[in-house]
């Protein structure tokens, strides 16, 4: 189970960094989005994995699952949440102010020439 | 502290006193300037009888001590020639400038500037710790480059105050590192201490390094060949300055730097070899191209170069004799240079021309200066009864007695002729030239420069005649003293005289004065200078090609490199991301751990084979972006029931519901953005891109593997143990999550905010406040308008029931937040936007602030009892019939945090919702069609 | 129990959520709010100052729950200094900013305190994922803070930054947690011990984590080659939060200072000298390249992106070499930098806004107004940048060159650092000439931004903090060789946090509770 | 007794989970199989949920496994019924001829 | 008996995601693609439920309750997208 | 009505009767759970009164079990005849678009007629015309389209209006 879990945060992560690299936003912050998840994921299965004993204290059960990593996923998604909304309206807004939803700002044929920036 | 005074007082005095002085007219700001410098003077020529007798004066007062830096002040006989040469030629200037500049210059930033420079050139020559006169070496190079710079206006002032400053200041950098490497050898940077050490320091490994560093510093200063060429460029430069900076003080600071470092470098045979060779070389070729300067200020520029290289030539050769040469030749140099200066000022201020091809027979206009021109510039030929002519016959006698320097011994004799024989050339020219010649359209007539404008012209002539005539009367003693701060006491018997006998030198002599005048008669007649073009490639438009190029070059690298691209900056962070993570493994080896994996059940193939697909889906359909959203919201499923399966169901939890909330973010940017991502990377790209992202998802497998299948250590236990009897739940990621890490989470709903209020920044320009004509609600719209209706107070129960028993179940403020935002954004979809925010009046910005502001709150409230930020407290509250309501202060927390997560949400769905669509069905193209 | 500890972060936040809450109040209020607060903070700074000094680093359990368990906050004279530099620059920036560079945007004041909020908290937190949080913090209110006023060029420059963070920060997470899975806790200190013990077999995976660490610092602290997003990010931002930035770098720079000497700073064998390889010759390029960008720049604000940059170069070149000597020379650099850093964007802001439209492009341009005044300031923030007596720049000069004489890598670093000195000379001295001397057309008739008291104040309270590094650097060298020595030892440190008896605070995690 | 029940329900879920998951894939066009959903959600969901209920049964019914399908059962035609206007306004294939006045 | 019928079901859940998935790798159209997301939800809730079944806990419970009560919402915002070209108005 | 306090505290009595019983199903039963309950089922359909507006009122209670034993009974039998459907061979299906007029005017009961033909394997409801008179469904398989109508006007929409409507 634990090599299926690497292999499949391998997997996720080789994606999120393939779709980081795209010249559009859009792919690019479904990349760091995929990216994120697959960081919790990571910092998830730093505690081991346990099935089945969720770290609610309780009287009859004795064993619990790593408390500590799952606390950390939790500040890590929800800080997740909010970069990839706020990338994603800077995405939007870049779009509409300048024509064009390349990460650069500008159409590549534009881009060519890097002379005409300065 | 007479020192200290003697260096500070034209700064603190004079810099102050002429820029409050300057509204009151030049002449007040002229006396403003003076008053402080000849008080210096003064105190410094108190001090002379002492310093006549052969004593020398240390003074320190420790500054930093650890750096080895102090203020430590030395007068000596060389020094305190210095100190005489630059106050009292300063003094003059300070006349001279008063009625040489026009009335719409700044005189007072002039003055200020010159004051400046007076005291960082006293403090060079009265230093005794090499890192202080280190610091006042930059300053002269820092006032200099304002100086030049003086009248702005003018390209080739611009100009020519950067190349000095490069240069100079360039040369300046070098000898700090000549001069620490020194200090770290001696372990301290006093210059006594250093020539105590002497033979340490001569003999360590350092030490060429630091002497090929100091010399670069003392070469560039002093304009030696081949960093001459800033010199001629700073003559854009008021003329006053250039009298007193480039010919008189600040270029003989690189000499003074040798002469002063003479008893640590004086016989070391690189230190010979070197300093002689670019000395001479210097002197033949600044004699050389001054002969063909049609400017007078080019001429003396060049010429001065030529006399800098005599005294380094001077100063490198191993013999007593010579440095004394070379100190008296320094005096002499400047009272003569300084004076053709202020004849050449006095020249161009009243004809409006320098160029000699223009200028003529001003014997008849100005027959006084004139005079003082004669003088000055026989001093400069080395015609006898003039105070040049005595250095010169040493500097012969020295190039004469050349030993044990191989090739030198054999070129110097003729080459000191030949470049003697230019400078007399040269010499003739500027008088022959400009006062007997005719005149070739004069821009004006010239008159009658005013009188006081004269004098400091006059007292340098009359210092001239008097040292050449009566060397032993007058400057005798104080070169001797002087020399002998050098050399030390190795100084043999000798006599500064007029006539020593008829010798070697002296036929040397005649014969430059003589070649010189031949010489300058065949270029006039025969050769006919004044249609000479001066070459191309000089050293200053070498250094201006050299210096535009670099401009460009660097702003040309900087746009390949730095280009814009943030695909390039990925790809070389992660790569680099990539190299660090590998690195240890390269090192160290991989190992896994030895603990006996899980077995893998049905399930769990699946779940993995949902993850695969979802994600390699995402890669593969990219460019359908609305398909890449289905599947990014799979991948999200896919993490939480990863989560809900290995014993984390809040996390479980929190995953969905903000999978759903990113999901309808995603799309509702989407819905601004073009609908398909273009075909555009080229293969090698995309198998660039696909190689790195390979590379790292397989280090993040192995790195995850290597862990899971290590035994683990932990400080987890703890908050097993203390959940309940201190944190007060039963949910121990909870208690983590308001408690033990409560101020994780207070920075977190801080991040959130913060993010909301970007994305609400960001579109705050797109923001259609309120749409002119509200969208009719579509019939179709009533389905989901309806369920959503139906919906909303049990999404809310459910998001009450989730945070109230968040502390001892699955649950907690920010899934009850998500969830309370989900059943309003429902409302949104359902209804639109408008008409839910006009019935939900709630200021999204004042939740996230109320939020945080709670959370904050209850924080201190541990403050308050004296216990630190967010201690929590907890207990049983017991109601009676209906059993005990358990309490934690916690929970107040977790509804700043609730408050915090709705605000944000709700934030970050209503900017996106109320952003402008450009034209959306132009947009929405149907790719998928 | 000492309560100033949390008062740094604590402030700011509390004020900012005021502000937001209030965010309709006219902006005057905010004004007052965000200039107290920082008024505050500088008081509360420097008691932290003189307390971190002379005792044991002070140490502050938030909820009151031990380290390594629960978070802590710890100053030592480190964590003091950055705060005091913190502290001084927010007022600063505050005073500047009041003068109406505020008003072009939203919310400035919020998001200004909350910056100061995270960079407080990263510099006080003594827990490597409460770093993370703060780290998070700083960025998204940096982020926000640069895009104040929106632009092409902003909207462009943000995005990169915050894409390149975003994507940094995830690796942080990944390194964080993996030292967690290995050595099971998170403080620091603890974390020191638990790495100085680390079994063979783990050493690669402890390293590994560490020099991810490094690689996400070094994207705070512009590291080549992780420093891409920074010159567009800085020299776009508006001014007065580009001086705000100048703490920003030395955020990762400090992170570094930890990482090398706290977290991986005990004598551990083959984890000791984790960054050895790489990061002086990353700090050397980065010193040229950003010296060559700054040579090229055709702007004063890119210029000034491109010195911050350097100046992470020649401090983490420094405290590469290791050593006390070093690590001092290396704190006064960081101090003199973060300093003249402000007064180059600032001075580059006034210069750009009396140019009209020409702002600060190094071409010809218009006669610039109060030339006198402004020609003094760039002068400062030139002659202190480029390292020329008897400021700053060439005290810290000297030092790096000092501490950094011995050894083999001595050659290369007193190459790049005397001959990127040079080059900094001449492109002060070009972009000064260009900007102040090469003035095409008078003056304007009307001004378009006069100079303002406000920010008259600020810029000399900026001038003779640098002065001041200058007047009494005795004192404060001895204050950085004390902390230089704390950094080589950190064995009290790690007693100051984890108290003396520490042994079961790790167990073998058995999925169960204790008893 | 009670396990039989158990047993019985969920086979007869997952019977009709499946079936509807199958209808997916079989059936020809989108239109059709927008009927799988309901299937699946319906008996198949339901009969779980059941199960589950019956499981938990200890003297009295836990009621909360309702809820889930109180949910499901607002919830499941509302998608349907966007999904089939997402059909119509885009004029997806369909084996019946598509109504002309529904898809604006 | 139950043991034997629980894994009935997860194989049946498990044809059933497979099922799911093989329409929304093979699409054509967005619309279906979708379809299959909002199956596999119902699945996942069919899962979750079997699994409290399984091993006698009701941990999964809240999750799936938690996707009956808003997973429709990323449903239908897709749905709409797709018919629309937007979320909301 | 207007001014019955009955009304004011509980504008919604069925919602809030609805909602106390969840949250009693969500906690468990106890005295104080009973007294939350209660709380709740008060407080939310108040609090989120401004969005409830438009919620129809039930009328007749009975008429609402029988309406949900029948859509029960529906379901089952109609599950099993299309399973036999989907499995069997898909060319002999006859799918099919089919218009509705609508006599339910009530958009809330219209949307749950809607609903109600959904859930209901075989017919899922896929429109309505912009004046909400006709509903489109589309049947997996049409053999009597008219007595189709008929049938499900008789089974669901008239005790709908009776629920809701009988005003
Ligand atoms: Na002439
Ligand atoms: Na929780």
């Amino acid at each position: 189970m634990e090599l299926m879990v690497s292999l499949g945060l391998g997997a996720v992560t080789a994606c999120a960094v393939y779709l980081l690299l795209r010249a559009r936003t859009f792919p690019m912050v479904l990349g760091l989005s995929l990216l994120s998840s697959a960081a919790n994921v990571f910092i998830f299965s730093m505690g081991r994995l346990r099935s089945g004993i969720p770290p609610i204290v309780n009287s009859e059960t004795t064993g619990y699952a790593d408390p500590l990593p799952q606390a950390l996923v939790l500040t890590a998604i929800v800080i997740g949440f909010g970069m990839t909304g706020f990338i994603m309206a800077l995405a939007v807004r870049a779009r509409y102010q300048t024509g064009s939803d390349h990460v650069d700002g500008m159409e590549p044929a534009a881009n060519r020439t890097p002379a005409d920036e300065s | 502290m007479t020192l200290l005074i003697i260096i500070l007082l034209p700064f603190f005095a004079g810099a102050a006193g002429t820029l409050m002085a300057q509204r009151r007219g030049f002449s007040a700001a002229a006396w403003a300037a003076a008053v402080p410098t000849a008080a210096s003077l003064a105190l410094l020529a108190g001090e002379v009888p002492e310093i006549l007798t052969g004593e020398h004066i240390i003074v320190s007062w420790p500054w930093l001590p650890s750096v080895g830096l102090n203020l430590s002040l030395r007068l000596d006989g060389l020094s305190l020639l210095f100190g005489l040469l630059i106050l009292g030629i300063g003094l003059l200037v300070i006349l001279y400038t008063r009625y040489y500049l026009s009335p719409e210059d700044r005189i007072g930033r002039l003055y200020a500037l010159l004051m400046l420079f007076t005291t960082a050139m006293l403090g060079i020559v009265f230093s005794e710790n090499a890192l202080l006169l280190l610091m006042f070496w930059e300053l002269t190079s820092l006032s200099s480059f304002l100086l030049i710079g003086f009248w702005t206006h003018s390209p080739l002032a611009r100009q020519g105050a950067r190349m000095a400053f490069a240069v100079t200041g360039g040369g300046g950098l070098a000898l700090l590192g000549g001069l620490l490497l020194i200090g770290n050898i001696a372990g301290s940077f006093e210059l006594s201490a250093w020539f105590a050490a002497r033979d340490a320091i001569r003999n360590h490994p350092q030490f060429n390094i630091a002497l090929a560093l100091i010399l670069l510093g003392a070469f560039t200063k002093s304009a030696q060949f081949p960093f001459h060429f800033w010199l001629p460029a700073a003559m854009a430069a008021p003329t006053p300055v250039s009298a007193f900076l480039h010919s008189a003080t600040m270029v003989k600071a690189g000499v003074f730097l040798l002469a002063r470092l003479y008893p640590l470098l004086g016989g070391n045979l690189v230190f010979e070899y070197v300093t002689t060779t670019v000395g001479l070389t210097t002197m033949v070729f600044g004699a050389y191209v001054a002969m063909f300067r049609h400017d007078l200020k080019g001429l003396l520029a060049y010429s001065t170069i030529s006399h800098l290289g005599l005294i380094m030539f001077l100063l490198g050769l191993d013999t007593p004799m010579s440095s004394l040469a070379a100190v008296f030749h320094v005096g002499n140099h400047a009272t003569f240079k300084a004076s053709l200066f202020m004849a050449a000022g006095i020249i161009d201020h009243e004809c409006g021309t320098r160029d000699m091809r223009r200028l003529g027979g001003l014997w008849r206009q100005m027959p006084q200066t004139a005079a003082l021109a004669i003088v000055a510039a026989s001093a400069m030929a080395g015609v006898p009864l003039f105070n040049g002519f005595l250095s010169k016959e040493m500097f012969f006698a020295e190039a004469l007695d050349l030993h044990g320097i191989p090739l030198l011994e054999s070129i110097a004799p003729a080459a000191v002729t030949l470049g003697s024989m230019f400078s007399v050339a040269y010499s003739v020219r500027f008088i022959h030239d400009v006062f007997f010649d005719q005149p070739h359209d004069l821009p004006h007539q010239p008159h009658k420069p005013p009188r006081y404008m004269k004098i400091p012209a006059e007292v340098l002539a009359v210092v001239c005649i008097a040292v050449g005539v009566l060397p032993s009367y007058t400057v005798a003693p104080l070169v001797d003293v002087a020399a002998r701060a050098v050399v030390g006491d190795s100084l043999p018997f000798y006599r500064i005289a007029l006539w020593h006998g008829f010798s070697l030198p002296m036929v040397m002599s005649i014969v430059a004065l003589a070649g010189g005048s031949g010489i300058y008669w065949l270029l006039r007649n025969r050769y006919d200078v004044h249609l000479h073009v001066p070459a191309r490639y000089t050293g200053r438009l070498l250094f201006q090609h050299a210096y535009d190029g670099s401009v460009a070059l660097a702003g040309r690298c900087m746009n390949r490199l730095q280009n814009g691209s943030l695909q390039r900056y990925l790809a070389l962070s992660i790569a680099a991301f990539i190299g660090l993570g590998a690195w240890p493994f390269i090192q160290h080896g991989f190992q896994t751990g030895r603990l006996a994996p899980m077995p893998v059940g049905p399930l769990g193939l699946v779940v993995w084979g949902i993850a695969m697909i979802g994600a390699l889906g995402m890669v593969w359909s990219h460019r359908t972006r609305v398909v890449a959203v289905i599947l990014a919201g799979v991948v999200g499923l896919v993490a939480s029931i990863t989560f809900a399966y290995f014993s984390a169901p809040d996390l479980s939890l929190t995953q969905l519901a903000v999978e759903v909330v990113t999901t309808v973010v995603l799309l509702m940017a989407l819905a601004r953005l073009p609908q398909a991502t273009p075909r555009e990377s080229t293969t090698h790209r995309i198998v660039r891109d696909a190689a790195l992202a390979v590379i790292a998802g397989a280090g993040v497998a192995l790195l995850s593997w290597a862990v899971l299948t290590r035994e683990q250590d932990s400080i987890a236990w703890y908050f097993l143990e203390n959940s309940v009897p201190g944190g007060g739940g039963h949910n121990v990621v909870n208690v983590l999550l308001v408690d033990f890490r409560g101020f994780d989470t207070f920075g977190e709903i801080i991040v959130l905010g913060m993010a909301a209020i970007g994305v609400w920044l960001v579109l705050a320009g797109m923001r259609v406040e309120w749409p002119a004509i509200l969208p009719k609600p579509e019939a179709n719209g009533i389905m989901f308008a309806a369920a959503a209706r139906l919906l909303l107070p049990f999404a809310l129960l459910v998001a009450v029931s989730m945070f109230l028993r968040g502390h001892d179940l699955p649950g907690g403020g920010f899934l009850a937040g998500l969830i309370v935002s989900l059943a309003l954004l429902m409302q949104y979809m359902g209804e639109g936007l408008h008409p839910i925010l006009t019935r939900v009046r709630i200021d999204f910005l004042v939740l996230i602030g109320a939020g945080v502001l709670l959370a904050g709150l209850t924080g201190l409230a541990g403050m308050m009892a004296g216990r630190p930020f967010l201690t929590s407290a907890n207990g049983d509250l017991h109601i009676p019939f209906l059993g005990d309501l358990p309490l934690a202060s916690a929970v107040a927390f977790d509804l700043g945090v609730f408050m915090a997560v709705l605000g944000t949400a709700l934030l970050t769905l209503t900017a996106l919702g109320q952003a402008r669509r450009k034209s959306p069905e132009a947009e929405e193209g149907r790719p998928w069609n | 129990m000492n309560h100033l500890l949390a008062v740094p972060i604590i402030l700011p936040a509390v004020m900012a959520a005021l502000l937001l809450i209030l965010h309709r109040a006219p902006i005057a209020a905010a004004r007052v709010v965000s200039v107290g607060a920082t008024g505050c903070l500088l008081g509360v700074a420097f008691a932290i100052f003189a307390q971190a000094g002379p005792s044991a680093p002070l140490v502050y359990a938030l909820g009151n729950w031990p380290a390594p368990f629960g978070i802590v906050l710890v100053a030592d004279r480190l964590s003091a200094l950055m705060l005091t530099l913190t502290a001084l620059l927010g007022l600063v920036v505050a005073l500047y900013a009041a003068q109406g560079w505020d008003a072009k945007g939203r919310f400035f004041h919020p998001l200004f305190l909350f910056q100061l909020m995270g960079l407080n908290g990263a510099f006080l937190t003594g827990d490597l994922f409460n770093l993370f949080v703060f780290f998070e913090v700083l960025l998204i209110a940096s982020y926000c803070l640069t895009l104040q006023g929106l632009g092409r060029e902003r909207l462009r420059a943000t995005l990169h930054y915050a894409a390149l963070n975003i994507a940094a920060s995830s690796v942080f997470l990944i390194a964080v947690s993996l030292l967690y899975g290995v050595t099971g806790t998170l403080n620091m200190a603890h974390l020191a011990e638990r790495i100085a013990r680390v079994p063979a077999e783990d050493i690669a995976l402890v390293r590994a984590a560490g020099l991810l660490l490094l690689g996400v610092f070094g994207v705070k602290a512009a590291l080549f080659p992780l420093h891409f997003w920074l010159p567009a990010a800085y020299s776009s931002a508006p001014a007065p939060v580009a001086a705000l930035f100048s703490i920003m770098t030395k955020i990762g720079i400090y992170a570094i200072i930890r990482l090398k000497t706290l977290v991986y700073g005990i004598d551990a064998g083959a984890v000791m000298d984790l960054t050895t390889p790489w990061l002086l010759p990353c700090a050397l390029v980065t010193l040229s390249f950003a010296t060559i960008g700054a040579f090229g720049a055709d702007r004063l604000a890119i210029m000034a992106a491109y010195l911050t940059m350097a100046s992470t170069g020649t401090i983490l070149s420094t405290v590469a070499l290791g050593g006390a000597a070093a690590l001092s020379a290396a704190l006064y650099y960081l101090a003199h930098s973060t300093v003249v850093i402000a007064v180059l964007f600032l001075s580059a802001d006034l210069i750009g806004r009396s140019r009209g439209d020409m702002g600060d492009a190094l071409h010809p341009g218009p006669q610039i107004r109060h030339a006198g005044w402004l020609g003094l300031a760039f002068l400062f923030g030139g002659a202190t940048v480029a390292g020329l007596p008897p400021l700053s720049g060439f005290l810290g000069k000297v030092l790096v060159l000092q501490s950094t004489q011995e050894g083999s890598a001595a050659a290369p670093m007193w190459t790049v650092v005397l001959v990127t000195s040079v080059l900094t000379l001449i492109a002060c001295t070009r972009a000064g000439s260009i900007v102040l001397w090469n003035v095409t057309e008078p003056l304007p008739g009307r001004p378009a931004h006069p100079l303002r008291r406000g920010e008259l104040i600020a810029f000399t309270i900026l001038v003779a903090c640098s002065l001041m590094l200058v007047v009494f650097a005795a004192p404060l060298l001895r204050y950085f060789d004390e902390t230089a020595a704390d950094l080589i030892s950190p064995t009290p440190y790690i007693d100051a946090v984890l108290g003396s008896s520490r042994d079961g605070v790790i167990k073998p995690y058995a999925g169960v509770s204790g008893d | 007794m009670l396990d039989i029940a158990v047993s019985l329900l969920l086979l007869i879920g997952s019977a009709f989970l499946l079936v509807g998951s199958f209808g997916l894939v079989r059936l020809p066009d989108f239109f059709m199989r927008l009927h799988g959903p309901t299937k699946a959600t319906t008996l198949g969901v339901g009969g779980m949920l059941l199960a589950e209920i019956v499981h938990l049964f200890d003297g009295g019914f836990s009621l909360r496994e309702l809820l889930i399908a109180g949910f499901l059962f607002v919830t499941a035609p509302v998608s349907a019924f966007l999904l089939g206007q997402a059909g119509l306004r885009r004029r997806l294939a369909s084996r019946a001829p598509l109504p002309k006045e529904f898809s604006g | 008996m139950l043991t034997v019928s629980i894994y009935i079901a997860y194989l049946a859940i498990a044809l059933a995601v497979a099922c799911c998935m093989t329409r929304l790798v093979r699409g054509p159209h967005p619309a279906d693609r979708i379809l299959a997301f909002d199956t596999l939800y119902i699945n996942t809730i069919a899962l979750l439920i079997v699994l409290d079944i399984h091993l006698s806990t009701s941990l999964f419970f809240d999750a799936a309750l938690l996707i009956a009560l808003t997973g429709f919402i990323a449903t239908v915002a897709l749905a709409r997208y797709v018919a629309r070209g937007h979320v909301m108005e | 009505m207007q001014g019955c306090p009955v009304t004011k505290i509980c504008p919604f009595p069925i919602l809030s009767a609805g909602l106390a019983a969840t949250w009693l199903a969500l906690t468990g039963i106890s005295p104080l759970q009973l007294i939350a309950a209660l709380a709740l089922g008060l407080a939310i359909p108040r609090f989120a009164a401004p969005l409830l507006a438009a919620l129809p009122k039930v009328r007749a209670v009975g008429a609402a079990v029988r309406l949900t034993a029948v859509v029960a009974w529906d379901v089952l039998l109609a599950n099993v005849a299309v399973a036999r459907l989907v499995l069997g061979p898909s060319s002999r299906l006859r799918p099919g678009f089919v218009r509705v007029p609508l006599a339910v005017t009530h958009p809330h009961a219209i949307a749950l007629f809607a609903s109600i033909v959904s859930i209901v394997p075989g017919s899922v409801s896929m429109a309505f015309s912009p004046d909400t008179r006709t509903l489109l469904l589309h049947i997996l398989h049409v053999e009597d389209e008219q007595g189709f109508i008929d049938r499900i006007k008789e089974r669901y929409e008239r005790p709908l209006m009776e629920i809701l409507e009988k005003c």
